[in-house]
C-alpha cells in the first residue's frame, strides 16, 4: 500500500498551473474561408421530369404524343442550366449583392476582408 | 477602276413557294416527244427524249447503257437520253452515206463521264429504227480486263477463247436483232466444223450459227468470230446493212490485258479470238455498213490513262488500222445543255430545287456529266 | 441558330479581349496556332445579312476571325449538322472517304424514297414521301434525340443509375452516334451506306433501331425516376 | 488637434535625444584633421611584407579619328576592302538592338565587324577611280551604233571573264572557261547537215532563241580553251556535212518527222479509192492534216482539222454547229 | 518610420492649420527656409545635381561627337556638310554598311543623341527635398496621380448623373461612349508616359478603373480623359492593304498574289476580269481536283463575292496535298478578289474568314511517344 502510494506521488498527478499553456497557432478564426463545401446539390426540375416520365409511361413511351411535357422539361433545364451559368459568373467575380443569402466562397472572404472580426 | 459590286445578291432568299413557281414557268423545253432518232434534229439538240420500254427492253436488255446511269433510269421510271451534238452529227452523217461506197468509221471521243456511251446508245437507237443489223459490242473492257472466263482455243491453236462472254455477247446480238434475223436470206456462206461430229452447214440461216454459239459455249468464240465475218459477206452481198458499233475499242489494242493462258501468261488482245472478228468488221474494205466506236481511257489500266485522245489510245497500231476515221468529239455539258439536264433532274425529283443551285453545280462538275450526276446523287 | 452563336462568340470576345494584357507567355486556348482574341469565322450569308442588320458587325471590325474550316463554305448545300455527322463518320482523317460514305447513304435514301414516291397511287399519298434525303436526315436525328440519360452516381457504396436530363447538344451527339453505331452494326455482305440509308429512314418514321434504344433508355429511366434525386452534378 | 500632437509626442519628441545625435556625428572630426598617426610595427608580419602589384592597364592610345580633319580625303584614309575598325572610322556608329537604353556603340561591337561595308567605294572614290581608268578607253565604233549592226558584223561571239582581287595568286581558276554564242542561221547548211549538227550539238542549240551556245573550261588556261572551242566549232560543220555508210539505214521509226508518203497513211487512201493518191482531188489536204496531226501532236485543234479533212475525202456533210 | 509619418503629415497638410505647425519642426538634416541662402542644399538634391551635371556634359560630349561625324560622313559621301540632313545620314549609312538584319532596329545607325540616350526624370522635390508632388512618397506619384484623377472623374460623372435624375432628365440614349475600336494604352506605353516602372498588378488596376468610368452612363463627358488614355484598333481590314488593279494588253484588269500557302501547299493565283467563270490550275480545269470539297473549297470566295461568272482563275499550285492545295488557291482567290468588290464585302469575306491566312500546318511527332500527342501504351514492365 504504502509503495504504491509512493508510486503515485513518484508519478505524481501534476497540477494545472504547473503545466505551461503554449499557443501554437493564434487563438482567433482565420481571415477567410476555404471553397471546398462550395458544391451544392443539382437536382432540379423532378416535377416536370416525373410528369414526363408518366406520360410516357402512358403513351408506350411515343415522343410525340408528350410533346408539351418534353418541352416544359427542356425549358426547365435551359433555364436552370442559364441560372446556374449566371451564378457562377458571378461567384468568379466575387461580386456583393445586398441581401444575398447563400454566399459563396469568394463573397464570404470578400466580406471577411473588408469586415475582419478582430 | 473597274469594281464589281455585288451587294444585293449576298442576301438574296426566297421563300420556298415562290422557288416552285421559278421552276414550273421556264421547264417544258427540256423535252422532245419525238423518240425516233432519225427525226431529231438540231432543234432538238440539249433536250431529252424517252424510249420506249420495249426497245429499251430489246437494245439495252444485256448492256449497252452504262452501269451507273442504268441505276438512274430506274429511279427515275424511265429511260431517257439527252439529243447531244455529237450523236446528232453521226445520224446525220449516216443518213448521208452512200453505202456502196467503203465503210465509213466514226470515233467518239471525250474525257472520262462524257458521255461517249450514251451517245453510242443514241446512234445504236438509230440504227435500230432504220433497220440496221446492229453489231454492239457494250463494253470492250468487260472482256479484255474483266472477263468471266478464258480458255485456250481448240479450233485456233495458240489463241484464247473467252466463251462465257462471247455466249453472252451473242444473246446481246440476239436480243438486239429480232427483227432482222428474221430475214430469211441471211445464210451462211461456208462451212463451219466445230468437231468430228457437229458442224454448220454452208447455207443454213445466220441463226443457227448463232444459237450453236449459245447452246455449245465451248465454240462461242469462234462463232463469234465466225458471225462477224458472214455479217461482213452478207452485207458485201448487199443482203443486209449493219451497223457496227463497239464501246470502249481501243481495248482491241491495248496490250496489258487480265486474259491468261493456261500458263498464266499474259494474251495481248491480238491473240484472243473474238478481236479478230471485230476488227475485221472494223476495216473498211466492205460496203453497206457502217462503224460507229468509241475510245475510252477506262479501257486502259490506271496508270495508262494519260490522255483521251485517240491517237495515244488507239496506239500506232490501232491509228493505221483505222485511218482514215472521223474522229467525234464529245465534250463538256454545255450551258444550254447543262440547264436542261438540272431542269430533267428537277422534274424527276431527283433534286430539290434552290436558288443559284446551277451555277454551283455546274462549277463544282465543271459540266461534267458523269460528275453532275455524282454530285446530284448525294443532295 | 447561328445568331445565338454568334453571340457567343462575341460575348467570349469580350472577355478574352480583357484578358488579354493579362497573358503573358502561356496561351490561354490550349494548343491552338490562333491567339484566344480570335473569332469563329461567321461565313453563312443569311447569318452575315443578319450580323450587318443588328449592327453587331461593328463591333467585329477590330477583331479577327480565323480562318474557315476546309469543310465550311457558303454553299447553299453546306450544313452545319451533316459537316458534324460526316466528321463523326470519319476515321483517322479520312475526309473524303467519311464524305463519299455519307453522299452514297443520301443517295440511297433518296432512291428508295423515290421508288416509294413513284410507287405510290395518289397524290396525297406522294405530297407525303419526303424526297430530300437532307431532311430526312434530319428527322432522323431528331426522332433520335434522347430527352433524359442515366449516369452512375455512388451513394453508400451502391452505384445508382440516376436519370439526368441532357444537354442540347450531348443529345444530338448521342443521336448521331447511335445512327452510326447502328449503321456499323452490320453483316459483311452489306456496305455501310445501304444500312446508314436503312437506319436514317427508319428513324425518320420513328421507327428502327435507334428509335428503340432511345425510347429503351427512357424507359430505363422510368423505371429509375426514384434515384432522380441522388443527382449532384 | 489633439491626435496630431500625440502622434507628434510618439514620434518626433521621443527621438529628439536620438536626432541630435545623429546630428552632431555628422560634423567633421577635429582629430582627423591634424593627419595620420604613424604606427610603429615592431613585428613584420607577412602580409606587410608582400604587397601585391597592381595590374597597370596598358595605355591605349586615343582614337586615330580624333585626329582626322572633317575635309581630309577619305579614298586615302581607306583604300581598299576592310573590315570595319572602330578607330579609323569618325562617325558615331552604334548596331545593336537592347530592349533597355541605348544600342550599343562602335567599339568592340562585333556586329559591325560582321556585315560588310562599302567604306571603299564611296560616291568620290569611285569617281576619282573612274577618272583615272578613262584615259585607257577607246571611243566605241561609230558603225556599230546598235545591236543588230553588232550582231550583223560580229556573228560570233566570244564570252570569258578576268579577275584582278587581292588574293595570294593572281589566277582565278573561273577565268579559264571560255564561252562561245552564235546564231545557228549563220551557219549555211542543207536539211540534212543542219539535221546532223542538231544532233551533234545536243542540248547546246536553244530552239527558242536560235543560238548555240558552246563552253570549254577542260583545258588549264584561257587560250587554250578559246582554241579548243574555235576548234569545236569548226569540226562539227564539217562532220555535219559529212555523210556515213550508215546514215543510209535509217528507217521509218527512226524518223523525227512523219512524212506522209512513206506511211501507212498513204496506202490506206490509195487501197480506198482503189487509185493512186495522186489522183485523188483531196488526198492533198488530207495529207496535210495528217502530216500536222503526227508532227505537231494530239490535240483538240489537230484533231479536229483532221476530222474535217476526213470528211472531205470521205464525202461526208460538215460538222454541224448546234447550238 | 520618418517616410511613414511624413506621408501622414502630408496628408494633413492640405489642411491649412497644419502647415505652420509643420515648417517649424526641425525634421529634416537640412536647415529650414530661413537659411536657404546660405546655399544649404539637401544630400538627395545634391546627389541629383552632381548627376545632372554629369548627365549634361555626357550629353554635350555626345552631340559634339555626333555634329564631327556628320561632317565626316558628308564628306566620305562628297556632299556639302551645310545641307546635310539626317534622312541623308541614314542613307549614307544604309549605302556603306548593308545589313541585311530582320529587325530594323538592330541595323546600323548614327543617330543624335536626345534620341540614342533614354530621357532621364528631372527633380522631384525642391532645394530643400521637399518634394513638388502630393503623392511623391508613394513611390509611383505619376502613376497613382491617374488612378487619382479617374476617380476624380467618375466621381464627377456620378455627380452629374445624380444632378441629372434630380432634374429627371432622361439621358439621350445616342450620346453613348462606343470604345469598341479603343484599346487601352499598353503597358510600356503608359510606362513611357507616367516615366516610371509599373507592374503587372498596377496596370490591371489602371484598366479596371478605366472601364468602370467608361461604364458610366454620362461617360462620353469626359471623354478627352478617357481618349488620351487608349488607342484606336486598326481596323481589320485595313491591316493589308488592298493593291491597285493591274491591266494587260488587252484592258483586262487583273491581280497575281503570289506565295499563298496553306499546310505544305503553295500556289500563285491570278484573278482576272472580266471572265466568265473558267478556273485553270496547273494547266487543268477544275477537274484538277477529285474530291468535291476541295472544288467546294475554289467556289467558296467566288460564291461569296458573287463573282464566280465574272472573273476568271488561273492558279499554278506545287506541294502538298488536294486539301492543302485547295486552301492555299481558296487563299489566294479571296486575298485577290479584294481589289475587285468594294470595302463592305472586303470586310465581309474578312468576318467569314476568307482572308485569313490558316497557319495550322501538321504537328511533328515527338522522341518517346507514339505521335505528336499520342503516348505509347504504359507498360508496368
Amino acid at each position: 500500500m504504502r509503495t504504491f502510494a509512493a508510486l503515485l506521488a513518484a508519478r505524481g498527478a501534476r497540477k494545472e498551473t504547473s503545466v505551461p499553456y503554449q499557443e501554437i497557432l493564434p487563438l482567433k478564426l482565420k481571415q477567410r474561408v476555404s471553397g471546398k463545401g462550395d458544391n451544392s446539390s443539382d437536382v432540379c426540375c423532378i416535377q416536370e421530369m416525373s410528369l414526363m416520365l408518366a406520360c410516357f409511361k402512358l403513351n408506350e413511351f411515343d415522343q410525340s404524343l408528350c410533346s408539351k411535357e418534353v418541352q416544359n422539361f427542356s425549358k426547365c433545364y435551359q433555364g436552370h442550366l442559364q441560372t446556374k451559368q449566371k451564378q457562377k459568373e458571378m461567384d468568379e467575380k466575387g461580386i456583393l449583392r445586398m441581401g444575398e443569402r447563400n454566399l459563396s466562397h469568394k463573397q464570404l472572404n470578400k466580406y471577411l476582408r473588408k469586415f475582419p472580426n478582430i | 477602276m473597274l469594281k464589281v459590286v455585288s451587294k444585293e445578291v449576298l442576301g438574296a432568299r426566297l421563300p420556298k413557294n415562290i422557288r416552285a413557281l421559278c421552276v414550273a414557268t421556264h421547264s417544258q423545253k427540256f423535252r422532245t416527244s419525238e423518240d425516233k432518232p432519225s427525226y431529231h434534229s438540231s432543234s432538238n439538240s440539249a433536250q431529252y427524249y424517252k424510249i420506249p420500254q420495249d426497245i429499251r427492253n430489246q437494245l439495252f436488255a444485256h448492256g449497252g447503257i452504262p452501269k451507273s446511269y442504268n441505276i438512274q433510269t430506274k429511279s427515275f421510271a424511265e429511260t431517257c437520253l439527252m439529243v447531244r451534238e455529237p450523236s446528232l452529227d453521226i445520224i446525220n452523217c449516216i443518213k448521208s452515206i452512200d453505202y456502196s461506197k467503203p465503210v465509213n468509221r466514226f470515233v467518239l471521243y471525250g474525257k472520262k463521264g462524257s458521255g461517249k456511251s450514251l451517245a453510242l446508245a443514241h446512234v445504236v437507237h438509230y440504227g435500230l429504227e432504220t433497220g440496221h443489223l446492229i453489231l454492239h459490242v457494250p463494253w470492250v473492257g468487260q472482256w479484255m480486263r474483266y472477263c468471266k472466263e478464258y480458255s485456250n482455243s481448240e479450233l485456233k491453236p495458240g489463241n484464247v477463247d473467252i466463251n462465257l462472254d462471247a455466249a453472252n455477247w451473242l444473246v446481246h446480238f440476239k436480243t438486239q436483232n429480232a427483227h432482222v434475223l428474221s430475214n430469211a436470206d441471211l445464210v451462211i456462206g461456208q462451212d463451219y466444223v466445230w468437231s468430228k461430229r457437229e458442224k454448220t452447214q454452208k447455207g443454213a440461216h445466220i441463226l443457227e450459227l448463232i444459237e450453236h454459239g449459245i447452246s455449245r459455249v465451248k465454240y462461242a468464240s469462234s462463232c463469234v468470230l465466225g458471225l462477224c465475218m458472214e455479217i461482213k459477206e452478207l452485207s458485201k452481198k448487199g443482203k443486209c446493212k449493219t451497223m457496227v458499233a463497239i464501246d470502249g475499242y481501243n481495248g482491241f489494242f491495248y496490250p496489258k490485258t487480265r486474259v491468261y493462258t493456261e500458263k498464266k501468261e499474259m494474251v495481248p488482245p491480238s491473240k484472243v479470238t473474238v478481236t479478230e472478228g471485230f476488227l475485221e468488221v472494223t476495216k473498211f474494205d466492205w460496203n453497206n455498213a457502217v462503224c460507229v466506236l468509241t475510245v475510252d481511257e477506262i479501257a486502259s489500266a490506271k496508270e495508262d490513262q494519260l490522255s483521251h485522245m485517240p491517237k495515244y489510245l488507239l496506239g500506232k497500231e490501232g491509228f493505221e488500222h483505222l485511218d482514215p476515221f472521223i474522229p467525234v468529239a464529245v465534250n463538256e455539258y454545255t450551258d444550254k445543255e447543262f440547264t436542261s439536264c438540272m431542269e430533267y433532274y428537277r422534274e424527276r425529283k431527283w433534286v430539290q430545287p434552290a436558288p443559284g443551285q446551277d451555277e454551283e453545280l455546274s462549277f463544282l462538275s465543271g459540266s461534267n456529266p458523269y460528275k453532275l450526276m455524282q454530285i446530284c446523287a448525294g443532295l | 441558330m447561328a445568331l445565338v452563336k454568334t453571340l457567343a462568340n462575341l460575348k467570349s470576345v469580350q472577355i478574352l479581349t480583357n484578358k488579354l494584357a493579362a497573358l503573358s507567355v502561356v496561351q490561354q486556348n490550349g494548343m491552338s496556332m490562333y491567339p484566344p482574341y480570335y473569332i469563329n469565322p461567321i461565313f453563312k450569308k443569311d447569318a452575315q445579312v443578319e450580323l450587318f442588320e443588328n449592327g453587331e458587325a461593328q463591333k467585329l471590325a477590330h477583331i479577327p476571325t480565323k480562318a474557315a474550316l476546309i469543310d465550311q463554305t457558303c454553299s447553299i448545300y453546306y450544313d452545319d449538322d451533316i459537316r458534324l455527322f460526316r466528321n463523326y463518320i470519319m476515321r483517322s482523317g479520312r475526309k473524303s472517304l467519311a464524305r463519299e460514305l455519307l453522299d452514297k447513304a443520301f443517295e440511297k435514301v433518296k432512291r428508295s424514297q423515290l421508288e416509294k414516291f413513284h410507287k405510290a397511287k395518289t397524290e396525297e399519298d406522294k405530297n407525303k414521301i419526303v424526297l430530300d434525303p437532307r431532311e430526312v436526315f434530319h428527322m432522323a436525328v431528331d426522332n433520335c434525340k434522347p430527352v433524359l440519360f442515366l449516369t452512375p452516381i455512388k451513394r453508400g457504396g451502391v452505384k445508382y443509375q440516376v436519370p439526368v436530363p441532357i444537354t442540347e447538344k450531348k443529345s444530338q451527339f448521342l443521336s448521331m452516334k447511335w445512327l452510326i453505331e447502328a449503321a456499323t452494326d452490320k453483316e459483311r455482305t452489306v456496305h455501310f451506306p445501304e444500312k446508314l440509308a436503312y437506319e436514317l429512314i427508319d428513324a425518320s418514321n420513328n421507327t428502327g433501331r435507334v428509335v428503340k434504344r432511345k425510347q429503351d433508355l427512357h424507359r430505363q429511366c422510368e423505371a429509375n425516376r426514384a434515384y432522380a434525386h441522388y443527382r449532384w452534378s | 488637434m489633439s491626435v496630431i500632437t500625440r502622434i507628434l509626442d510618439k514620434n518626433v519628441v521621443k527621438q529628439l535625444p536620438k536626432r541630435a545625435a545623429a546630428y552632431y556625428s555628422n560634423k567633421p572630426n577635429i582629430e582627423e584633421d591634424i593627419g595620420e598617426f604613424r604606427v610603429l610595427y615592431l613585428k613584420t608580419s607577412k602580409a606587410q611584407a608582400f604587397t601585391k602589384k597592381k595590374y597597370q592597364k596598358p595605355e591605349v592610345l586615343p582614337p586615330r579619328s580624333n585626329e582626322m580633319p572633317v575635309d581630309q580625303n577619305w579614298g586615302n584614309v581607306w583604300p581598299g576592302p576592310r573590315t570595319f575598325h572602330p578607330a579609323t572610322v569618325p562617325l558615331p556608329l552604334r548596331q545593336g538592338y537592347v530592349s533597355k537604353g541605348s544600342p550599343p556603340d562602335k567599339y568592340a561591337n562585333a556586329e559591325l565587324m560582321k556585315i560588310p561595308n562599302f567604306l571603299h567605294l564611296t560616291p568620290p572614290v569611285i569617281e576619282r577611280q573612274c577618272a583615272a581608268l578613262k584615259k585607257f578607253c577607246t571611243p566605241w565604233p561609230k558603225a556599230l551604233s546598235n545591236d543588230e549592226l553588232c550582231e550583223k558584223h560580229f556573228p560570233f561571239e566570244v564570252i570569258s571573264s578576268n579577275y584582278c582581287h587581292s588574293s595570294p595568286s593572281i589566277r582565278d581558276p573561273m577565268a579559264r572557261i571560255v564561252t562561245i554564242k552564235f546564231k545557228l542561221n549563220d551557219l549555211k547548211f542543207d536539211e540534212k547537215s543542219r539535221d546532223k549538227y542538231l544532233r551533234l550539238v545536243g542540248d547546246r542549240y536553244n530552239s527558242e532563241t536560235g543560238y548555240v551556245t558552246i563552253v570549254t573550261d577542260r583545258c588549264p588556261t584561257q587560250k587554250q580553251n578559246y582554241d579548243y572551242a574555235m576548234y569545236l566549232v569548226t569540226a562539227l560543220y564539217h562532220e555535219s556535212w559529212n555523210v556515213e555508210a550508215w546514215e543510209e539505214l535509217k528507217t521509218e521509226a527512226d524518223m523525227e518527222k512523219y512524212i506522209w508518203e512513206n506511211n501507212e497513211s498513204k496506202k490506206s487512201v490509195e487501197k480506198l479509192f482503189g487509185k493512186n493518191s495522186e489522183d485523188i482531188a483531196e488526198s492533198k489536204q488530207y495529207a496535210n492534216a495528217v502530216i500536222n496531226f503526227m508532227n505537231e501532236g494530239e490535240s483538240d485543234y489537230t484533231l479536229a482539222n483532221y476530222g474535217d479533212s476526213v470528211r472531205i475525202l470521205l464525202g461526208l456533210p460538215a460538222k454541224t454547229n448546234v447550238l | 518610420m520618418l517616410r511613414k509619418f511624413n506621408a501622414r503629415l502630408l496628408q494633413l497638410s492640405n489642411n491649412a492649420a497644419c502647415t505652420q505647425l509643420v515648417s517649424k519642426l526641425p525634421l529634416c538634416t537640412s536647415a529650414p527656409i530661413e537659411d536657404a541662402n546660405k546655399k544649404v542644399v539637401s544630400k538627395a538634391m545634391k546627389a541629383y545635381l552632381e548627376r545632372a551635371k554629369e548627365h549634361d556634359e555626357f550629353m554635350a560630349q555626345k552631340n559634339l561627337e555626333f555634329q564631327i561625324g556628320k561632317r565626316h560622313l558628308a564628306n566620305m559621301m562628297g556632299e556639302n556638310p551645310e545641307t546635310f540632313t539626317q534622312e541623308d545620314v541614314d542613307n549614307a549609312i544604309s549605302y556603306l554598311f548593308p545589313s541585311g538584319l530582320f529587325e530594323k532596329k538592330a541595323r546600323p545607325l548614327m543617330k543624335p543623341p536626345e534620341e540614342v540616350f533614354p530621357q532621364r526624370k528631372a527633380a522631384e522635390f525642391d532645394l530643400m527635398g521637399r518634394p513638388h508632388h502630393f503623392l511623391f512618397y508613394t513611390g509611383k506619384p505619376n502613376f497613382y496621380k491617374l488612378l487619382y484623377d479617374i476617380v476624380e472623374r467618375v466621381n464627377e460623372c456620378n455627380r452629374y448623373e445624380d444632378a441629372m435624375n434630380r432634374k429627371s432628365i432622361q439621358r439621350d440614349p445616342n450620346l453613348v461612349l462606343e470604345m469598341s475600336g479603343y484599346q487601352w494604352l499598353d503597358k510600356d506605353a503608359l510606362e513611357k508616359q507616367c516615366v516610371e516602372g509599373i507592374n503587372d498588378k498596377e496596370y490591371n488596376n489602371f484598366k479596371d478603373a478605366m472601364e468602370r468610368l467608361t461604364k458610366l452612363p454620362y461617360s462620353y463627358k469626359v471623354k478627352d480623359f478617357i481618349m488620351e488614355y487608349s488607342r484606336p484598333l486598326m481596323m481589320q481590314t485595313k491591316t493589308h492593304d488592298v493593291p491597285e488593279l493591274q491591266y494587260d494588253k488587252d484592258g483586262k484588269a487583273f491581280i497575281t498574289t503570289y506565295e499563298c500557302l496553306r499546310k505544305r501547299a503553295r500556289a500563285d493565283v491570278t484573278v482576272s476580269s472580266p471572265g466568265t467563270g473558267k478556273i485553270t490550275i496547273n494547266g487543268e480545269g477544275i477537274n484538277y481536283f477529285d474530291d468535291i470539297h476541295c472544288r467546294e473549297q475554289l467556289l467558296f470566295p467566288l460564291i461569296f463575292t458573287n463573282l464566280h461568272k465574272n472573273v476568271d482563275v488561273v492558279a499554278n499550285v506545287e506541294g502538298g496535298g488536294p486539301a492543302g492545295q485547295a486552301g492555299a488557291i481558296r487563299w489566294g482567290i479571296a486575298w485577290s478578289l479584294r481589289s475587285f468588290v468594294d470595302q463592305e464585302i472586303v470586310e465581309k469575306m474578312r468576318i467569314a474568314g476568307l482572308l485569313t491566312r490558316d497557319y495550322r500546318i501538321r504537328e511533328r511527332k515527338k522522341p518517346g511517344q507514339a505521335g505528336a500527342r499520342k503516348k505509347f501504351t504504359w507498360k508496368k514492365r
